[in-house]
Order: C-alpha cells, then structure tokens, then sequence
C-alpha cells in the first residue's frame, strides 16, 4: 500500500517541520499542514466532484471560532472540537442543500458569497467572535498535542481520502464531476453525494480550523475571507485537483509562495501572480499532473518508445 | 470547382486521412462514403481549414486556397454543414440562421432569411425560440438552412440525413438537388443509401483514411465487393 | 551610516508597523518619525554594560492585519531575530496570546482603542494618551465653541477603533447633554456611504461626528459633502493636511473648513519648543505635515535606550519590561509626557500627553489649535483655549 | 424611504456596469474575470495621473477609459487565450492577473488613497425630499449610456451575434468562418471600456486606491450569477435588484450586514430558477 | 400476467406545448417496441419521462406494478430503467471499462452480463481500455448503449441508437439488441428513423404525431398504413 505508507511519511514530515521550524518558517509549516488537511476535504467536493466551493474558507473559519467559543464555555477540549466540528458539517449540509441545484459558476459565486456572509458574521456578532480584530483562543490542548494531532490528522486524512477515492463514493463523484446529467442516468444518486462529499468536505475545514485556532492562539475574520477561499481553491488546482497528495503540494506551493516571498510590498505581489499564471499555463493538471507527465516523458524517452497515447485521468497520484 | 490533392491528417498519433485526393465540379453532387471512422468527417473538415493537414493541396474555382484560414475559405464561398448539427442551443433560430450568412449585408442576410422561411414553412413559426428547445431532427433540418445562409458555391454536407425521419430525408434531398441545380458544387458524405443514390452522380469510397474505389455512383453500389465492405447490405 | 559607528555594538528592536492597508495613513509616518529618533539617539549612542551601542529597527510591516500578518510578525521578530521589545501600532489583543506564550515587552506608540490596551497584557505599555483621554474634549468644545446641541454619529461597521469612538462619544454626549440626533453606519468594506450618510444628514443635527481613521473618514466626509451638509464635522483621526489633499482632491478646502479633530497634541501646534523644532525637521525633511502620532514614534528609541540603560542588558526583555516601569522621561524627547508619579514616565505601564482640537485654517493648509486639554474621570480639565488665528 | 431607493438605484447602475463586463468575457470565455478589478484600479488611477499632470476632465477619462481597454485586451492576449481549452484553469489565472494588475498600481502610485476631482464635483440635484450627487448622477447616465450602447451592438449587429456564439461554441462558429481570436479580443475590450467607465464614473465619489475595487467586484459578481451568467440584461436587471435589496436591507435592518441581504436574495433566487433570473441555458438532457 | 412497463395516458409540456400530449402502452418483458414518428412528435421526450429526465406534467409510468415515473433518473436506473441519448454522450476522458465498472456498480442485485460480455456483444472489446473520447462517432454510441446495459436494465430505452451507422453495423446492432430482450428479458424501446434497421428488429411498432399516437401494430401492419406514409414513411 504505497499511498498508505506516503500518508504516515507526510504525517512523520509534518511532525518534524511543525517541531523543527520557528519564526517566520515555523508559520509557514504550520499553514501548510492546517491547509493540507483543509484541503484533503475539499480535494472530496472539489477534486473528485468538480465543484467548484469557495465556502471553504467559512468552514474553516467556523471550525476555529466555534471550538474557541464552546470551549470557553467549559467544556473539554475534544468535545468542543467534535462540536464544533459538527456544527460546521450541518452548516455544510445547509449549503449544499441550498446551491446543490445550481452547477459550476453558480455553485462557485453562491458559496463564495456565503463566506463573504460569513466574514461579515466574524467580523460582527463581536459578543462571540471578538469582532474584527479577532479572538485570542484559550489553549484546551498544549501546544505539543496539537502539534501530534496537526501531523496525525495529515495522515488520517490522506488515509480517509485514498479510500474514499478508490471507494465507489470516489467513482461517482468523479462520474458527477465528468457528466452530471450522465451520471444520474448510470443510478448515481447525485444530489446525495454531493451533500455527503459537501459534508465531509466541511468538516475536515473546521478540523483544520480548530487545530489553526489552538496552534495560532489567536482567530481573525481577515484570516477566513472569500479571498482565502479561493486561494485554497486555486491551491488544490496548482497541486492537482483529484489526486491523493494534490493537497499538500498545493497547499506547500500556495503557503510557501504567499509567505516566503518577500521583495518588498507589492512586487512578491506581483512575482506571486505571473507564478500562479505561469504553473497553471506549464502544467494544466497541476504539479502532480506536470511531474507525472514528466516522469512518464523521461521514462519514455528512456525505453526509447515515444509513447504519446497515454492519457490517464483522474488517476491517484 | 474544388480539387483536392493528397490531403493528409493527423490528430496526434492517429493518421485520419492519408493522401485523399478527390474533386467536385459545379452543379452535381459528389458522393463520400465509408465506414465508420473511415476518415470522411476529417476530409471535410481539412477542406474548410478546421482538421490539421500535414500535406495536400486545395483548389477551388481555379485557386490555390490552401493556406487560407476558415474565415478566407469561407468568404471564398464554402459552407460546411457539421457532423451533428452544432446549433447555438441558447440562441433563437433566426439568429441561428443569421449566423450562417456571417460577413455578409444586413440586406443580403433578410432576403436570405426569407427564403429559407419559405422553403422551410415551420422553422418560420419558431424563430424566436433557442435553438436548444428543437427535436434532434428539428435541429438537423435548421443546421441544413443555416449552412445555405451563406448561398455558397460549394457546399459541404456531413450526415445531412441523420435525425431526419423519412418523408424529411426526402424534402432534404429535394432542397439539396435544387441547390445543385442552381449552379452550387455539393460534397455529401452519407449514411443514407437512398439519398446517395437520388443525389450523387459519383462518389468516392473511404476506407482507413484512404481512396479505395471512386466513379459513377451506380457502378459503384453494384460494385457487391464495394456494398459489402463499406455499405452494408444496400436496399 | 545612520546605525552608529563601527566601534559600537548594534541593538536590534522590532517595530510592527502599519505600512500598508486601510492603515497606511499612520504606519510610514511612524516609521519615519522611528527614523528620525534613531539617528539622532545614534549620534551619541547609549552605554550598557560598559560598551557604548547604537540602535537598529527591525520593521515589519502587519499590512493593517494584525491578526494575521501582525501576529507572524511577532513570532518571527521574537523567535528568529530574538528582539528584546517592540514596538507596534495597533491589534493589541491579538498579539496578547503569543504575548502569553513567550513574553516581551511591547511599547504601543498609537492604539487608541476604547477602552483602552492596558488590560490585555501586562507587557503592554501605552506611550500616548488613548481614545478615553481626548473624545470628551469634542463634545466639550463643540457644546462651548460650537454651540452644538445635537450630533449624528456615523461610524465604520467592522473597524475597532471607529466603533470605540461611537461608544466615547454617546458617553460623552451624554454627560454635556448633547443629543444624539442620529447613529448610522456603514460596513468598512463599502464604497458608497449614501445610506448611513442620509440617515445621519436627515436628522439635521447641529454637527456630524465621524468615527474612525483617516482613510476611511475622509472619503466618508467627500461624499457628506457631496450630498450638500455644510455643517460643522467633528473626528479623531488626527487628518493633516497632506491626507485631505491627497484623498479629497481639488475641493478639499472647502470640504475641510468647519472640520474639528481631537487627539493628541500636534508638533506644529505645541508650544514646548522640543516639539516645535521636531515639527519643522520632519515637515523639512519628509515634505510632510507632522501627525501626533510622530512624535510618539520618534521617542520610542530613546525610551529603549533608557530603559536597556537601567536594566544593564540589552537582550533580556524581562529585565527591560521592568526598567520600563521605573524609567524617567528620558532625555532628547518631544512629546511632552505628562509626568507620572516621581516623575516617571509610565504609571501602570501608561505614559500620557496632553489632548487637543484643532481646527481646520482654511486657504492655508494647516492646522489652528482650538482648545488643549487633559481629561480626568471622562471629564474634561485644564482646558485652555489659544488665541483663534490661523498660521 | 426615496432617498433610499434612489441611493439603491445608483449602486444598482454601479454594479451592473461592471458585471456587465464580467458576464461578457464569462459568456465568451468561460474566465470569471477577477482581473477586472485590476482593470478598474488602473484606469481609475490614469485618469488619476492623466487630470494630475493637468489634463482637462473630459480627456483624461478617455485616456482612462483607453487604459482599461488596453490593459483587458492585454489579459486576454498574454494569459486567458492560453488556456482556452481549459474552462477549469482559469481562477488560478484570474487570480494571478488581479495579483499583478493590483500591486503594479500598488508600486506606481501607492497605497494611499487619491481623489479624482470631476468638473461636476460641486452639482447637487435636488428633487423633493430627494437629492443626488452630480457625481453619482453622472454615473446613473454613463451606467445608462453605455448599457443601451452595449445592448445594441450585442443584439442588432452581427458582431454581436457573433459573440455570443463563439460563446456557445467556438468550433461551430469557427466553422462559420467567424473569427475567433477577434471575438475574444472584442469581448476584452468592451469589458474593459465598461470597467473603465465605471473606474471613471465611481472614483469621484469614492477615492482610487489599489482595493477600490474588492467590494464592487464581489457584488458584481453576485449580480452576474442572479441575472444569469452570460445575460447582459441579466446583469442590469440583477444589478439594480440587488443594490436596492442591499440599500433597503442597509437602511432598515442592518448597516453591518448590507450584503448578506443580497446573499439572502440570491439564495432565494438560485434555489427557485437554478439558472438565474434571466436562465438562458437551453441545452436538453436529451 | 400484468405487462412489464405500463404507460398510462402520460402528457408532457414545456411551457404551454405539449411535446407528449397522452400516450398509452404497455410492453412485455423481452419485447422490442418501435418507435417513430415525424421530427417533433415527442418521442424523445416520451422516452425523457420513462426515463425519469423528465416528470410527467400527468399520468404515470409504472415498472412491475410500482409508479416509476416522476422520480428523477437515478430511481428510474435503480428501479430498472435506463436510457441513452439522442446526441452521444459519453464521460469523455473515462475508458469505457470504467465507465461500465460504475454503471454496474449502481446495478442494485439484478441480474445482467459482466461488462467484457456487454462489450464483447456490441463489438467494443477493443475498446474498453480507451477513453471514450477517442472512439469513432458509432463506437460511441455503442458505448453509450453498453453503459445502460451495464445497469442492468428490465426497460431499455434506446434513442436513434442507430444514426450515422452503415447498414452492416446497423444490422449487428440490431442483433446485438435481440439478444439482450431475448436472454436477458430485457423490455426494449427503440426509436430510430432508419426503417431498414428499426423494423426487422421490432415485435410491435407504435407511430408518434404531434404528441400523440398516430397508429400502433405489427411492422407489417404499420408499413403499409396509409395516415403513416402519408405523414413519416413517405412514398418509399
Ligand atoms: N479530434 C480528433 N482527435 C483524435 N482522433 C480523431 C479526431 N477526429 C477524428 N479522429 C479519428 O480519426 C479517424 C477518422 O474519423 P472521422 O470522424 O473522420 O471518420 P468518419 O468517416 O467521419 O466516421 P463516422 O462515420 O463515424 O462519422 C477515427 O479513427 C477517429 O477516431
Ligand atoms: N426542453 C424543452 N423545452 C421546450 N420544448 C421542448 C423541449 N424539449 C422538447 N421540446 C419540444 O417538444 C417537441 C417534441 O420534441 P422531441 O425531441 O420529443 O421530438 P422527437 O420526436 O424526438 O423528434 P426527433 O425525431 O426530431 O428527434 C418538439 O417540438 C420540441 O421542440
Ligand atoms: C487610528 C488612531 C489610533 C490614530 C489616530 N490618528 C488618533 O490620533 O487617534
Ligand atoms: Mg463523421
Ligand atoms: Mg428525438
């Protein structure tokens, strides 16, 4: 089981940046793991389904600031993170009950104004939230068990995700993504798994989101806009859409980019947006695509057989 | 009319069409025929400048055309009507039909309108829906009257037949004969036996991408090796 | 170079600074004001521990985001760089849980935020008087000067400190018996005020207060204008006159006459000589009219270099959190603290100034001061009122 | 309650001129245009530095207007038309335009904001109860003008027809001998005209920053989606909805919450006609 | 014994028209129906609410005895009726072994052929390991019909399956067809307009006009019905 044994080795490497890194370099690996297991759950919906959902960031964020507030109110630790997280799973359910009728663009601008609403939540009932300038999230784990759960849940997820992809779930959420109308006339119950891959995509984001929020200390409506919604959109396509580890490339790329980057304001702005343009022009099914296309092209080129017909989709990478 | 020589292509590793040569003079209707996948769509296609040629050369009306782009081709005078119609679904029908004069005068574009009003009564009574809304036949007879939009000199026809129920295949063909009769080169690629025979007086054979038999059209539907292999039983 | 001579040893401090976003109008007029004060304590440096050092800032730039980039910010500067203070401009509270997990001492050099950052932490410390010390003194001046007896507030939805004020000014208000003819808002994001702007104009108050900064203020008293009200405006966003021109344009004269700012004292307005040549340096230098907030910024280093002095360390932030406490207004300083007990300069970690309205002096690009101030128990006390004249 | 309406009326034509640019290139291109944004930044601030350098009004909005167009094409020309085929690619483009377009005009004129004075800055039309600035008029009649203008072309001209079907289907039109690239191309720089109309018509009310744009965007969006990807009478009628439900919303119940009354609209909207209020989508499952 | 597929009086309208205006018929298992009619007479809509892609505006369809109709597509598959369409439709980039690998997997225990079977019957064993994509414009459509056999249909219901093929390959599907009604039980409807194909391969044929039924029977009897000729057949 080669994708197993990847998926302890990501948690093991997760592990040792979270424990190894500090500083500026310690942020970025702790973005890149929170984002990787956001991005598992979206690599469901997005990657397998081929829909476009740019809620993710609200997910996310409810998971952060829910935990906080229940946790604030005395309960346990881990009983605020299941509530919290089921909380945001019903919100998914909610949202995909709403726009599961409405297809591509549509279902995309419909839950990126949901995040938008939801920005405007975090920003305003500040009672719960904090208001704008965020709310500073007690420690219910220290911050070496989140550490342990943020590599773990690395793991698990990718774990979850290739079985949920090689499952039938994965066969018709690809069959969705490939031909809705089709599908439904091969049996695939549609409307049913797009609100299970909705659901489970929402609640990896709010898991996601209370580790952010025990690790950074601190939640903020600007760290949950529609802006990062598409960001962590645009990641799962950079890393490659559907594949089992799209979401940690994708998430190392983005993250890595967005922080690492620094040539002074603006111009990492700018070096940032002709990177994103030249990845998505050099390598159409993100870097996992353009690495396997690679390998496959230095294989070929090594047997000496030019074997241009190959064209597999949708594989595991 | 149209001469084409040793026409080649390809799509990535599969050669289509492998040196077909083939021409079509003014006023008659010249035949394609084949199996499936035989390579007929991607002839016509490598006419109009849509398919990528990697050798031949294309004459039409005594001009060398081919460098020329699809837009050029068609200002020349060629039409093609598609392989599975390829209406706009989400414009009306008469938009639709405006389409297919594309780059000519609005004055031009309304009498045309007219007369594929009057030629097909119906298509009149439903200008105004989207094109999407029509019956797979519906839609095939409407791409018909949009590729006769452009009043071309040469017309090319892919599957004009499918979809269509009988008595249509038969008001098609009728349309079609008087085209030709009025001056206009007709190339008809066909399943349809019955409108190959009322409407070719030659026709050529495509087989893996390739001539295999070419002449006058009832020599070669008697020709028993050609019906087996490429037509089936023939009726 | 401006970081010292080579024979000295270079102490590295952190700044977070808001140097672009929403928040921009303040954070590079900070940073060149820090600039300034850095050279000029470099030129004779400070000793500790025998050696003579010069002072370095490390500047991050929290991109009006202190949740996010803020906090980043600070982890770097404490865990890579190691700094032994900072100091930083606004989002206290989200700095208050790394604060918990790895303590150093912050100087906050312009949160204004009601009811004020002291409680957060105890290693924040609060060089300016806040929020709480000047917006009593609108109400006072514009019940006594303006004769205003009713006043629409409009405030910015989702924007801390514009919400803070709305809260000081209803209080205030209260206490002069001003009525509050109308309280509209508009969320932060918007672009088009005329809703909140309707409501607040249909009231017909005797004057408009608006609450939040500058950049967002000044677009907010465009379109008031635009829609015909050519009352008296009241804010604290310290606008000057370099901001109005910029952000108003062509009309901004007119739009600015019968504009009242409390705050902090001006440099350009005071009347401590120390100030007053501080304001025409960085007005000569910058070719930029001098915010209160500049000279807060402009102390901060020698602030430090006092306090590393009466610590003897310059790496162990515990230590220098202490000297803070204890230290006097040190030498080479514009601000004009008003001295604390035994003549520090911070009584529970809170270094004041005096407050001020000043008034806009139209045709002249400046500002007149209206009324200095100091506030006690929300009230106003001391007040004094310069002679009107204009420039 | 007028005042209200009126006020919702001039977001309303706001809004709708540019989802109007954003509804062509999705129709044409399939491309949710975040870049417009950048588009809007930059001929907000030529015409900034254009009416600076002393250029009189009418000129420098033209050259603003120019540089919006010129700078739409640009997108099209150096990065959509390059992924063409692929529908999916395009956010992470869009994205890394608005990237570029916005910290460009971040690094040649910074972060600060900047007035743009109109010749008409100081008219104020009164009628009744109701007023309205010379500015905001000014933007009502652009918003109208252009809209008609842009109606026309798309409905009466074969340009137009054109258009739309190189947005139904590229090869069909091809085949037609419809140029495709001039299409795209055409499609680009109206867009771009309109956002230059809007950067022109809108920044005097407001000021031109690098971020003058987010907010509009967004809702325009929404706008895009409640009249119908594609529509542009969609988008008008959308845009007018959606600023008087906000405005309505603002006014009454929550500032705070302005735009979740228009997410709520468009909730409503998209759970009873999944294709948006004017659903041009005619393809049969069949 | 009851028929298989029962179709009550079932009216369909888009709008104010009415594409299918009170068709009525029954079928048995393993029997072939015929379908034609005139462009337009609503025969791909008939099959649209067999199908379940459309809800009848009235009258139902009812499968073994249960209401069928109305349902949306996936209970009409799960319920043991499946379709292909008039234009190809195909998940493009899948190779047809995964195509039919998820068709079959929603197939909820009835019985039917493994897939290389299916394959194998509609001459596509070359083609199950290349994307659909890439296969000729007949060799999809076959594919489109092995996918809903894949989902082991009891009602099978075919659109112009036919279209675009020669008269041999028509032939073979024809027989192809035969053989799922006859060892499988398979109820078929198939519309085409190709007689040659359409009428040696139906037990029965129904005639659409305008909605309605125009005329119903044996091929034979329908060949040579005059109203038939007049409006669809021609002077053939
Ligand atoms: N765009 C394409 N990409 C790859 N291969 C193609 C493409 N178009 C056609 N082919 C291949 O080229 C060959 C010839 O196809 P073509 O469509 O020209 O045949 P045809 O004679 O028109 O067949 P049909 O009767 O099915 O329409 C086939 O093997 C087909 O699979
Ligand atoms: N979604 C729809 N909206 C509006 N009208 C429709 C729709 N679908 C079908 N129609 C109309 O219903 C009528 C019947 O169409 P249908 O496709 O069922 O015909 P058909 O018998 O299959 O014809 P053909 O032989 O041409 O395929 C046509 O007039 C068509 O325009
Ligand atoms: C944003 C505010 C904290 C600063 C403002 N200039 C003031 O003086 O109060
Ligand atoms: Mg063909
Ligand atoms: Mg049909």
């Amino acid at each position: 089981m080669t994708a197993l044994g990847g998926a302890v080795g990501l948690s093991v490497l997760a592990y040792l940046l979270l424990t190894g890194l500090s500083g500026d370099q310690g942020q970025v690996a702790l973005l890149v793991v929170v984002w990787t297991i956001a991005l598992i759950g979206l690599n469901l919906i997005q990657g397998l389904g081929g829909y476009p959902n740019l809620a993710h960031a609200a997910f996310f964020g409810g998971g952060a600031y829910l935990s906080a507030v229940l946790l604030d109110t005395g309960l346990p630790m881990t009983v605020a993170a299941l509530l919290a997280v089921a909380g945001v799973m019903a919100a998914g359910l909610v949202v995909a009950l709403v726009f599961s009728r409405t297809r591509g663009q549509y279902f995309a601008i419909g839950t990126m104004f949901f995040t938008a609403v939801a920005t405007l939540v975090f920003t305003n009932a500040a009672d719960l939230t904090g208001g704008p300038n965020g709310r500073p999230v007690a420690l219910g784990y220290s911050l070496e068990a989140t550490v342990v759960l943020l590599a773990a849940s690395v793991g698990v997820g990718l774990a979850l995700f290739h079985w949920a992809s090689v499952s039938r779930f994965g066969d018709r959420l690809r069959a969705i993504r490939a031909d809705e109308d089709l599908a439904q006339h091969v049996g695939v119950p549609t409307s049913r798994v797009k609100l299970l891959a909705m659901v489970c995509s929402a609640g990896a984001a709010a898991w996601a989101g209370v580790l952010f929020g025990q690790y950074n200390g601190v939640v903020a409506p600007s760290q949950f806009t529609f802006g990062q919604s598409f960001l962590m959109f645009v990641a799962l396509g950079l890393g490659g859409a559907g594949r089992l580890l799209g979401p940690a490339v994708g998430a190392a790329v983005v993250i890595g980019l967005t922080q690492l980057l620094t040539l002074g304001p603006g111009v990492s702005q700018i070096v940032l947006g002709v990177l994103f343009i030249l990845v998505t022009l050099l390598a159409p099914e993100g870097v996992l695509g353009g690495v396997s296309a690679l390998a496959r092209r230095v294989r070929a080129a090594r047997t000496g057989r030019a074997d241009r017909s190959v064209r597999g989709e949708g594989a595991v990478a | 009319m149209l001469d084409v020589h040793d026409l080649t292509i390809t799509f990535g590793p599969t050669t289509a069409v492998r040196g077909v040569s083939l021409t079509a003079a003014a006023g008659t209707v010249t035949g394609v025929l084949g199996a499936n996948g035989a390579g007929k769509t991607s002839t016509l296609l490598g006419i109009l400048a849509r398919a990528p040629r990697q050798s031949g050369r294309i004459t039409f009306d005594g001009a060398d055309v081919t460098g020329f782009d699809t837009g050029a081709l068609v200002r020349a005078g060629i039409a093609l009507c598609p392989e599975n119609r390829r209406l706009f679904p989400n414009m009306s029908i008469e938009d639709n039909l405006l389409l297919g004069a594309y780059g000519t005068g609005r004055a031009t574009r309304r009498t045309r309108l007219r007369d594929t009003y009057d030629r097909f009564g119906w298509v009149a009574t439903r200008r105004a829906e989207p094109a999407g809304r029509l019956s797979g036949g519906q839609q095939q007879t409407v791409a018909i009257a949009r590729a006769l939009m452009s009043a071309p000199r040469l017309l090319l026809l892919d599957e004009p037949s499918s979809g269509l129920s009988p008595v249509a295949v038969d008001e098609v063909g009728a349309v079609l004969a008087d085209i030709a009769r009025d001056g206009t080169a007709l190339v008809l690629v066909e399943q349809n036996v019955r409108l190959v025979r009322a409407l070719c007086a030659t026709a050529y054979v495509l087989a893996h991408g390739q001539v295999t038999a070419s002449g006058p059209v009832p020599e070669l539907l008697s020709d028993t090796a050609v019906s087996d292999a490429y037509l089936g039983t023939t009726a | 170079s401006p970081s010292g001579s080579p024979d000295s040893d270079v102490v590295k401090v952190g700044a977070i600074l808001s140097l672009s976003g929403i928040y921009a109008t303040l954070g590079p007029a900070q940073k060149n004001a820090l600039q300034m004060g850095v050279e000029e304590l470099n030129r004779t440096g400070f000793t500790v521990g025998g050696r003579k050092r010069t002072l370095e800032i490390s500047y991050a730039d929290d991109r009006s985001d202190a949740a996010t980039t803020g906090v980043t910010a600070l982890r770097e500067l404490v865990q890579s760089q190691k700094v032994p203070v900072i100091a930083y401009g606004l989002g206290s509270d989200t700095y208050v849980p790394q604060l918990q997990r790895q303590p150093v001492p912050m100087v906050n050099m312009l949160d204004s935020s009601y009811p004020g950052i002291l409680g957060l932490s105890d290693h924040l410390f609060l060089t300016r008087g806040a929020s709480p010390t000047y917006v009593p003194g609108c109400l006072y001046y514009a019940k006594r000067k303006l004769g205003t007896t009713s006043i629409s507030v409009i405030t910015a939805k989702g924007e801390p400190y514009g919400e803070g004020l709305t809260q000081l000014v209803t209080k205030s208000a209260q206490a002069e018996g001003v009525r509050i003819a109308a309280n509209s808002e508009f969320p932060l994001s918007s672009t088009d005020y005329s809703n909140a702007i309707s409501a607040a104009v249909a009231a017909k108050p005797d004057a408009v207060y608006l609450s939040s900064v500058t950049a967002v203020i000044l677009p907010v008293l465009k379109q008031l204008r635009q829609s015909g009200y050519t009352g008296p405006v009241i804010h604290s966003a310290g606008v000057n006159p370099n901001q109005a021109k910029a952000i108003l344009g062509a009309q901004y004269d007119s739009i600015m006459k019968d504009n009242y700012d409390c705050a902090g004292t001006l440099p350009t307005t005071s009347q401590d000589p120390a100030a007053q040549a501080f304001a025409k340096d960085y007005q000569q230098r910058y070719d930029e009219y001098p915010q209160d907030l500049t000279m807060w910024a402009h102390d901060f280093p020698f602030i430090v270099a006092a306090a590393m002095t009466k610590a003897d360390t310059v790496s162990d932030p515990a230590k220098i959190e202490q000297a803070l406490k204890e230290i006097d207004v040190p030498q080479g300083t514009v601000s004009g603290w008003l001295p604390g007990d035994g003549g520090r300069l911070f009584t529970d970690r809170n270094a004041r100034t005096a407050s001020e309205v000043t008034a806009w002096c139209p045709g002249q690009d400046t500002l007149r001061s209206a009324m200095v101030f100091d506030v006690k128990d929300d009230a106003v006390v001391d007040p004094t009122f310069p002679q009107e004249t204009c420039g | 309650m007028s005042q209200v309406l009126v006020n919702g009326v001039f977001l309303g034509c706001l809004f709708a001129v540019v989802a109007v640019g954003l509804t062509l290139v999705y129709g044409v291109m399939e491309v949710p245009n975040f870049a417009h944004a950048g588009v809007i930044v930059l001929s907000a601030y030529t015409t900034w530095s254009a009416s600076a350098a002393g250029l009189p009004f009418a000129l420098a909005a033209l050259a603003g207007i120019a540089c919006g167009a010129l700078v739409s094409v640009l997108t099209e020309v150096l990065a959509y038309r390059w992924i063409i085929d692929r529908p999916a690619a395009a956010p992470a483009v869009a994205l890394g335009l608005m990237l570029i377009l916005q910290n460009v005009a971040l690094r040649l004129y910074g972060g600060e904001g900047r007035s743009l004075d109109t010749p008409y800055d100081r008219v104020l039309l009164r009628l009744g109860g109701v007023s309205l600035s010379g500015v905001k008029a000014a933007l009502v009649v652009l918003a109208v003008v252009s809209l008609l203008a842009l109606h026309l072309l798309l409905s009466r001209t074969s340009l137009g027809r054109a258009m739309r079907a190189v947005a139904q289907d590229r090869e069909a039109a091809a085949i037609l001998g419809i140029p495709m690239r001039r299409q795209y191309a055409l499609a680009f720089l109206i867009a771009g005209v309109l956002g230059g109309v809007a950067a022109i018509a809108y920044a005097p009310t407001f000021q031109v920053s690098p971020y003058m744009a987010d907010e509009v965007l967004l809702s325009a969006f929404v706008v895009v989606v409640l009249g119908g990807l594609g529509s542009v009478w969609g988008a008008v009628a959308g845009g007018l909805v959606l600023g008087v439900v906000e405005g309505l919303g603002s006014a009454y119940l929550s500032p705070a919450y302005q735009s979740a009354f228009g997410f709520l609209l468009l909730v409503s909207i998209l759970v009873l006609r999944p294709g948006g209020l004017r659903s041009t989508n005619a393809r049969r499952v069949a | 014994m009851s028929a298989l597929l029962v179709v009550e009086d079932v009216v369909k309208r888009f709008g104010g028209v009415a594409a299918v205006d009170g068709v009525s018929f029954t079928l048995d298992a393993g029997q072939v129906l015929g379908l034609i009619g005139p462009n337009g007479s609503g025969k791909t809509t008939l099959l649209g609410v067999l199908a379940g892609t459309h809800d009848p505006t009235s009258g139902k369809v009812t499968l073994d005895g249960r209401t069928a109709s109305g349902r949306g597509a996936h209970r009409a598959v799960s319920a043991g009726i499946a379709r292909t369409f008039q234009t190809t439709r195909l998940f493009g980039t899948w190779t047809l072994r995964e195509a039919l690998r998820l068709a079959h997997g929603e197939r909820r225990g009835r019985p039917g052929w493994p897939d290389e079977q299916i394959a194998n019957l509609l001459g596509l064993g070359d083609a199950l390991d290349r994307p659909g994509a890439s296969l000729t414009s007949a060799a999809q459509r076959l594919a489109m019909i092995a996918l809903a056999l894949a989902t082991g249909p009891r009602v099978l219901l075919l659109d112009e399956p036919a279209v675009g093929m020669d008269g041999t390959e028509a032939a073979a599907l024809a027989a192809a067809v035969r053989r799922a009604a006859g060892e499988l039980g398979v109820a078929v409807v198939v519309v085409d307009h190709n007689m040659q194909f359409l009428m040696p391969l139906a037990d029965t044929v129904l005639v659409m006009a305008a909605g309605a039924v125009l005329a119903s029977g044996t091929p034979a009897q329908i060949r040579s019905d005059e109203a038939v000729i007049a409006s669809y057949l021609g002077e053939a």
